[in-house]
């Protein structure tokens, strides 16, 4: 075995998060670690690589005790590491974000010419074609997150652990990620792979182990286990039926509409496009990575202000110039960056819950402490939240858990109109399956929905209707059973074409 | 462009255009003169705001500086004055106690993960307090080798003095952009800055480096001292008072951001140009009040920085528009 | 009950520094009456902390929302001088308390306009109205000590209700107003929310843009009263000395009473708590009878000890051990720079 | 002519009048004033002169903020052949740097204090708590020992208690208050010593509130004569004070001129009267004369 895990223990307060672990990497293997949203994936992984000191357990590299004492050590052990949120420094270009800690020197200076060739050799093989000299922040979460892997990439000289790395990937991009981890793979290496994507882990894993609630449950090859098992393994029983997709009961009943967009646009961000949104509808967005659909939802939520177009209801005009004014509006809008855009890292669970609700009655009327409470747990175990209880800090919660709070914070809006971007993103098997039927049950009982998800599947089986996005503008609208993985696909990928042809 | 270079080309466009705006109104502040004094003059506010801007970079800030100057001046006189050392070998000594005093504050901001601004804040009244029991009258420096040191200039063409210690200023800035911009220890200083848990997991060694910065920065505090020893020729407990807001106040002028993790040493050098620049500006004209020298400067301070978040709205707008 | 496991730390500190005094100084708790007044050196701290627990309410706010204000030393010159130019000029009592407020107000007000519209960095912002309203002040003063005879005014400084100085029961009262108008009602949580992530909590609704501004706008109506105390106690308005460097103190005082620099939580309780602190380690040097020249070194010597005593990562380690939990260095706090 | 002034800053009222009269005496006398606040600050005083000799000024007036470090600046002075004047504090620069000085003997003015309580109280037994100005100031420094020089000798005066008020009002008033606290509510106290008159009016705003009499039940005596003063010494809560005038620039203005006319050096230091003023001087018409000055 190349790393062997024994009888790992670590507790924060109020919580145990790992109990009794083991785990065993053998080289040239893609292991995965898989479990619920907080079952201790991510505290086992900063155990291993000294972002996190364990209370008890030994851990064996190479036949080897080694105990590293902070990250810098693992990566001189040869532990390359990418961890769940992108842990670079969008402050630092991207070639120093690389090279950071084993930059090239001449006469004991960092050479930045050196440092751009070292960048761009261990950019080499992804597929990306970016100045390396450019600050990280500047480009988007996807770029950023392959940064993130060749640099762990680079650092891995026996283990590499990649805690959902393709969470913010598309297919094209993912595709290459695999690439790129099976050459290592037969190089030797032993990599860990987190993932809440079961599809990634049957194509790509050799061994697969299973945690639950800090415990180690399984530990197999991956040929033994068929999905069924593997699911109930993570949440300790049977998955209830899997979501059908929705455009298959549903026959064409087109909605009354709701709510018209006309125009939208801003100059140099997005194209100027029209929408149409039926009451109790569901309107997926599809498209690649950077298409504009985030941008698309700022634009209706007031974010960033539209230079051209109107939106209104059956009343009359709305005005969206702030998140603000389309909250009055009744809309509600959980954005794909949780860490920046969506917690408040320091506030309950609680209150991270009552704060949309509790900003829309103003700061007169404060929502009494037993409301607050009966919201906060009602959430709780509608989304199933794992937390100790409401009063802990979201910023402890695992990464899913804190998606689901933000989640929460709009439902109990009850807002007319729901923006979701990349809902589920990070979200376990479980979780995903009940928040799609949340959608499902939320859209019956009148709310219209838009949804932005890089998960074909997910957009198919709830969508009433999807439109994709390409390139800043809208360019598809595809309905009723017109929706498919397929056609989906087949619009990108055809209005690319044209768009080269056009050029 | 990288557009991180934005602030920088921003400070450097309001400095000219503030100079043109001097020149036309007092020809004579272009001579060789006024820049020889201009730089003579802010020496020791310009090496003690390259220690500053390191630490700002990396998130943190520094108030100790203004008394460790003055502590240093007094440590000097006091030191000349009572034991017959020679002025080198004091130097060193001086340079030993600031840097560890400033490293013991790096110790303390990571040891105990206090805030750096309460940590330096009781380190500014620890060394003004410490400035004050050696002494509490200000003390002359008669030393022959002070002479040399304050009598060692280049006369430029126009009679302006090139004086050592504004030559040693430009050196610290120089050393400052290397160690900055071209060292492992620079590297890590700007990670901290971007967020000290993702520098720690980058892996940074996060306690070394705060220790380096803060000595780095009390290192530069002790050589401003000595430079400011030499300027007055005299160690004086009261010296310098609040020298630390206006250091930092230089530092962000030149467009690095006190939140850390963005901006150049040599911005600094234009941002102590600049106060330097609105102080001789306010003695040319000689006809404010004491009350409306106050108003002015701090007029100019905001009309500086409102006029650089302009710039940089504008340029970055058109920039971001241009990928379109 | 969790009120008072949060104040812990401060009041043990409190009374660790009284303990301190009173070795040096055996009178320092004695509490007599004397003309309808109580007087002692308890009651003089009490009175004399009114300008840094007047400043540290409204310095709690500011950095609640993880900015800071340096200019409220200033702000306590340019409202003294206002309020002895009112009475100076004979407007009488109540013009000159509102225009005094009023301009603190209006201070507040641009720092919180530079802070959250056009977006400058606190320090900077609030460094501008530091070193320009000293010259305001001096301006309104014309540099001299302006100074005004009318004794209703001076009453807010050096007179007494119900036996306790006025400057305290101002502090006082304010400092319970503000703490149950932060927790009665949503303003607490709203704030502390633009305080840990100001972009998640504009997202969801939350106003940031007004609550910053009126934020600074309750900082400068503090360092308004306390420099109507600061004027009416020396009956006169000192543009040049008044409040001079007493930010820095009430900062300190914030920090002493446990509140993170870094924004959110915040209990005004403790920071009041740190600014009598604060008072006694001054008053007791005073009483003391030490030589100036070893102030600094003393408050600067128990300042550093009772913050290390207080450190958060000490704090974990008491934790810790008490659990009898064998433990290295504890894990990283979860704080970040939020970029 | 036009003639540069450095001045320290705006920190008293006293200041304030000094430059007031500076202005004044300049717009009198047709010289063109350039003026610089230095705000407490050597380097910016330094910086100052150094500008007024690029200007090519006629002539500079500075009130050096702390007696030390001013060689060099000087030296490039008279290098320019620009004569400098001192006002009201000394430098320990050789006196060849300068034109002249004007102003009073610090020392001279604590030793007439002084002097006057040994000869109000005479034999009796006196505790006397003082009042510094900043630590480290030269003022406070000379002003302390010339005040213990004119009670040497006198073993029934003695200091019982003595901090620093800052040269500020409030922070005289408070310090008081616990001299009062610590002296047994002041009924030890004899007498104060404060090395400005703000302090000691902020001091018998204490002493009023402590319910003493300040004139009777302690005596005050002071330095500066500043309008203030002397409304405390007509209502007879005060009890002495040493004037130090803020006129410094008129007699600076006559010595330059005459070097200006024919090369008349004056003598190097003009030293301005320390005269004492008591209840006895007319103090009500001392105010009256002094409220207009700009203090
Ligand atoms: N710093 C912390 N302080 C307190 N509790 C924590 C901390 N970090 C994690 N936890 C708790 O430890 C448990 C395990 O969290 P962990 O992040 O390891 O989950 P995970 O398996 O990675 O989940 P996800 O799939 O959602 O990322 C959770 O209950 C979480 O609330
Ligand atoms: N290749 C790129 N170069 C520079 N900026 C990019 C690039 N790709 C994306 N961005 C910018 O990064 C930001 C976030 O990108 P992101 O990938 O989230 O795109 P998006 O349009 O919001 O779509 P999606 O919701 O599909 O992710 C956007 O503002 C986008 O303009
Ligand atoms: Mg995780
Ligand atoms: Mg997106």
């Amino acid at each position: 075995m190349l790393l062997t895990i024994r009888s790992l223990t670590k507790t924060f307060p109020g919580t145990l998060a790992l109990d009794d672990v083991r785990f065993d990497l053998a080289a040239g293997e893609v292991h995965a670690l898989l479990g619920e949203n907080g079952a201790g994936k991510s505290t086992l992984i900063k155990c291993l690589t000294g972002a996190y000191r364990p209370d008890a357990g030994e851990i064996t590299l190479d036949g080897a005790v080694v105990a590293p004492r902070s990250t810098g050590e693992a990566q001189e052990l040869g532990i390359g590491t990418v961890y769940q949120e992108v842990n670079l420094l969008p402050n630092l270009t991207v070639a120093q974000n690389l090279c950071f800690g084993r930059e090239p020197r001449r006469f004991g200076l960092v050479s930045s010419r050196g440092m751009k060739a070292m960048a761009e050799g261990m950019l080499d093989g992804y597929g990306l074609d970016i100045d390396v000299s450019r600050d990280l922040g500047t480009y988007s979460v996807a770029i950023q997150q392959i940064v993130a892997i060749a640099r762990a990439v680079a650092l891995s000289g026996k283990v590499l652990i990649l805690d959902e790395p393709t969470a913010s990937l598309d297919a094209r991009e993912v595709e290459m990620l695999f690439d790129v981890v099976r050459g290592l793979r037969a190089q030797g290496l032993g990599i860990v792979f987190v993932s809440h994507f079961l599809d990634q882990v049957f194509d790509l894993s050799d061994r697969v182990t299973v945690l639950r609630n800090g415990r180690h449950i399984v530990t197999e090859d991956i040929a033994a286990l068929d999905r069924v098992r593997l699911i109930e393994h993570m949440l300790g029983h049977a998955l209830e039926d899997e979501v059908e997709a929705r455009n298959a009961g549903h026959v064409e009943a087109r909605r009354p509409p709701m709510l018209h967009f006309e125009g939208m646009a801003r100059r140099g961000v997005i194209e100027g496009f029209d929408l149409e949104v039926g009451q109790g509808e569901v309107v997926g967005l599809a498209g690649l990575l950077g298409s504009g659909r985030t941008e698309s939802a700022e634009l209706l939520f007031g974010l960033r202000a539209a230079t051209a177009g109107t939106a209104r209801d059956q009343e009359g005009p709305l005005t969206l110039d702030s998140p603000r004014a389309a909250i009055r509006a009744g809309f509600g809008f959980a954005p794909e960056d949780r860490k920046t855009d969506g917690i408040v890292a320091d506030l309950s669970v609680r209150e991270n819950i009552a704060l949309a609700l509790q900003a829309r009655r103003g700061w007169a009327r404060p929502i009494p402490r037993a409301e607050q409470q009966r919201l906060a747990e009602m959430y709780i175990e509608r989304l199933d939240i794992r937390t100790s209880d409401a009063e802990k800090a979201v910023g402890d919660l695992s990464g899913g858990n804190q998606q689901k709070v933000v989640l929460a914070r709009w439902l109990a809006m009850n807002p007319r109109f729901l923006i979701l971007d990349e809902p589920t993103r990070g979200i376990d098997v479980g979780a995903h399956a009940e928040i799609l039927r949340l959608i499902h049950q939320l859209t019956d009982e009148g709310m219209s929905v838009l949804l932005i998800s890089s998960e074909l599947d997910e957009l198919i089986a709830v969508s009433d209707r999807v439109i994709v996005v390409r390139d800043r503008r809208h360019v598809a609208e595809l309905t009723g059973a017109g929706i498919s993985t397929e056609t989906i696909v087949h619009a990108i990928a055809q209005h690319a074409r044209k768009d080269g042809e056009a050029a | 462009m990288n557009p991180r270079l934005l602030p920088l080309y921003a400070t450097i466009a309001i400095f000219l255009v503030a100079c043109v705006i001097c020149y036309i109104q007092f020809p004579y502040m272009l001579s060789t003169r006024v820049l020889g004094n201009l730089l003579t003059d802010n020496a020791y506010l310009g090496i003690v705001a390259v220690g500053m801007t390191v630490v700002i970079l990396s998130g943190g800030i520094d108030l100790s500086v203004g008394s460790v100057i003055a502590f240093s001046g007094v440590f000097i006189a006091v030191m000349l004055r009572d034991t017959g050392l020679p002025a080198p070998v004091v130097f060193v000594l001086l340079l030993i106690v600031t840097t560890a005093f400033g490293a013991a504050m790096g110790g303390l901001i990571h040891g105990l993960a206090m805030p750096p601004f309460i940590v330096t804040l009781a380190g500014m009244f620890l060394a003004r307090g410490a400035a004050y029991m050696l002494t509490i009258d200000s003390v002359p420096i008669d030393d022959p080798f002070y002479e040399m040191l304050r009598k060692a200039y280049y006369l430029m063409p126009g009679k302006g003095r090139l004086t050592l210690i504004g030559m040693v200023m430009l050196l610290s800035f120089a050393v400052g952009m290397v160690i900055a911009h071209r060292t492992r220890f620079g590297a890590s200083v700007y990670a901290l800055g971007g967020g000290e848990n993702t520098a720690r997991l980058m892996g940074v060694q996060v306690g070394r480096t705060t220790v380096g910065i803060y000595a780095f920065s009390g290192f530069m505090a002790g050589l401003s001292g000595i430079v400011f020893s030499v300027y007055t020729g005299s160690g004086y407990p009261l010296a310098t008072v609040g020298t630390e807001l206006t250091a930092i106040a230089a530092v962000v002028i030149g467009g690095t951001l006190l939140t850390g993790g963005s901006g150049f040493v040599f911005g600094t050098f234009i941002g102590v140009m600049t106060m330097g620049l609105i102080q001789t500006y306010i003695v040319f004209d000689g006809t404010l009040s004491s009350w409306w020298t106050k108003i002015v400067i701090g007029g100019l301070l905001l009309l500086f920085i409102v006029l650089q978040k302009g710039l940089l709205r504008l340029t970055s707008a058109r920039f971001s528009g241009g990928l379109a | 009950m969790q009120t008072l496991r949060r104040l812990a730390p401060q009041i043990v500190t409190l009374l660790a520094v009284c303990l301190l005094v009173t070795l040096f100084f055996p009178g320092f708790l004695d509490i007599s009456m004397s003309g309808g007044r109580l007087v002692g050196p308890v009651i003089d701290i009490l009175k004399r902390s009114a300008p840094v627990a007047l400043l540290a309410i409204g310095m709690t706010l500011v950095i609640a929302t993880r900015g800071i204000d340096l200019s409220v030393g200033t702000v306590i010159a340019i409202c003294g001088a206002v309020a002895a130019w009112a009475i100076a000029g004979g407007m009488g009592l109540w013009a000159a308390v509102a225009l005094a407020i009023g301009a603190g107000l209006l201070a507040g007000l641009w720092n919180g306009v530079l802070v959250a519209v056009i977006g400058i960095q606190p320090i900077v912002a609030t460094l501008i109205l530091m070193t320009a309203g000293r010259g305001i002040a001096q301006l309104i003063t014309e540099g001299r000590i302006l100074t005004f005879t009318d004794p209703g005014f001076a009453w807010f400084g050096s007179g007494t209700l119900f036996g306790m100085p006025v400057p305290a029961v101002i502090w006082i009262v304010t400092g319970v107003v503000m703490a149950q108008l932060m927790r009665r009602t949503a303003l607490g949580l709203l704030v502390e929310a633009i305080g840990i992530n100001r972009r998640a909590s504009a997202l969801a609704g939350v106003n940031a843009l007004v609550l910053l501004i009126a934020v600074y706008m309750a900082s400068g109506l503090c360092a308004a009263l306390a420099g109507i105390i600061t004027a009416a106690d020396i009956r006169g308005a000192d543009a040049n000395n008044a409040g001079l460097w007493l930010e820095l103190d009430a900062i300190l005082a914030v920090v002493i009473g446990g509140n993170s620099l870094l924004g959110g939580r915040f209990s005004i309780a403790a920071a009041l708590l740190g600014a009598l602190i604060i008072q006694t380690i001054d008053t007791g040097i005073l009483l003391a009878g030490f030589p100036s020249e070893y102030n600094l070194v003393i408050k600067a010597g128990l300042v550093v000890i009772i913050l290390v005593l207080q450190s958060p990562r000490l704090a974990t380690e008491w934790y810790f051990w008490r659990r009898s939990v064998r433990e290295g260095p504890p894990p990283a706090t979860t704080k970040e720079h939020a970029r | 002519q036009t003639v540069g002034f450095s001045q320290i800053g705006s920190e008293s009222g006293w200041r304030a009048a000094e430059t007031t009269l500076t202005k004044q005496q300049a717009e009198e006398r047709g010289i063109d004033l350039k003026f610089s606040d230095a705000q407490q600050k050597q380097e910016n005083q330094i910086a100052a002169i150094r500008s007024f000799i690029a200007q090519g000024v006629d002539a500079i007036l500075l009130a050096p903020v702390v007696a030390t470090g001013w060689d060099s600046v000087l030296e490039e002075a008279k290098e320019a052949e620009i004569p400098v004047v001192l006002l009201d504090r000394r430098v320990d620069s050789s006196d060849d740097l300068y034109l002249t000085a004007v102003g009073s003997d610090l020392v001279h003015e604590g030793k007439v204090a002084g002097e006057w309580l040994v000869n109000e109280v005479g034999d009796a037994e006196c505790r006397v708590v003082e009042l510094q100005g900043t630590t480290g100031s030269s003022p406070a420094i000379d002003r302390k020992t010339g005040f213990e020089e004119g009670i040497a000798g006198h073993d029934n005066i003695e200091i019982v208690r003595s901090q620093t008020g800052d040269f500020t009002r409030a922070q005289g008033k408070e310090v008081m208050e616990s001299f009062l606290q610590a002296e047994n509510g002041g009924k030890d106290i004899c007498a104060l010593y404060a090395h400005n008159d703000d302090m000691a009016v902020g001091a018998i705003q204490a002493i009023k509130e402590a319910g003493l009499k300040p004139g009777e039940d302690i005596l005050i005596v002071s330095i500066d004569a500043v309008p203030d003063i002397f409304k405390a010494m007509a209502d007879g809560e005060a009890n002495a004070t040493v004037e130090l005038t803020p006129n410094m620039a008129g007699p600076a203005f006559d010595a330059l001129d005459a070097y200006w006319k024919d090369g008349t050096m004056p003598e190097k230091f003009i030293q301005t009267e320390s005269k004492l003023y008591t209840p006895e001087d007319d103090p009500a018409g001392e105010y009256e004369s002094r409220k207009d000055l700009g203090y």
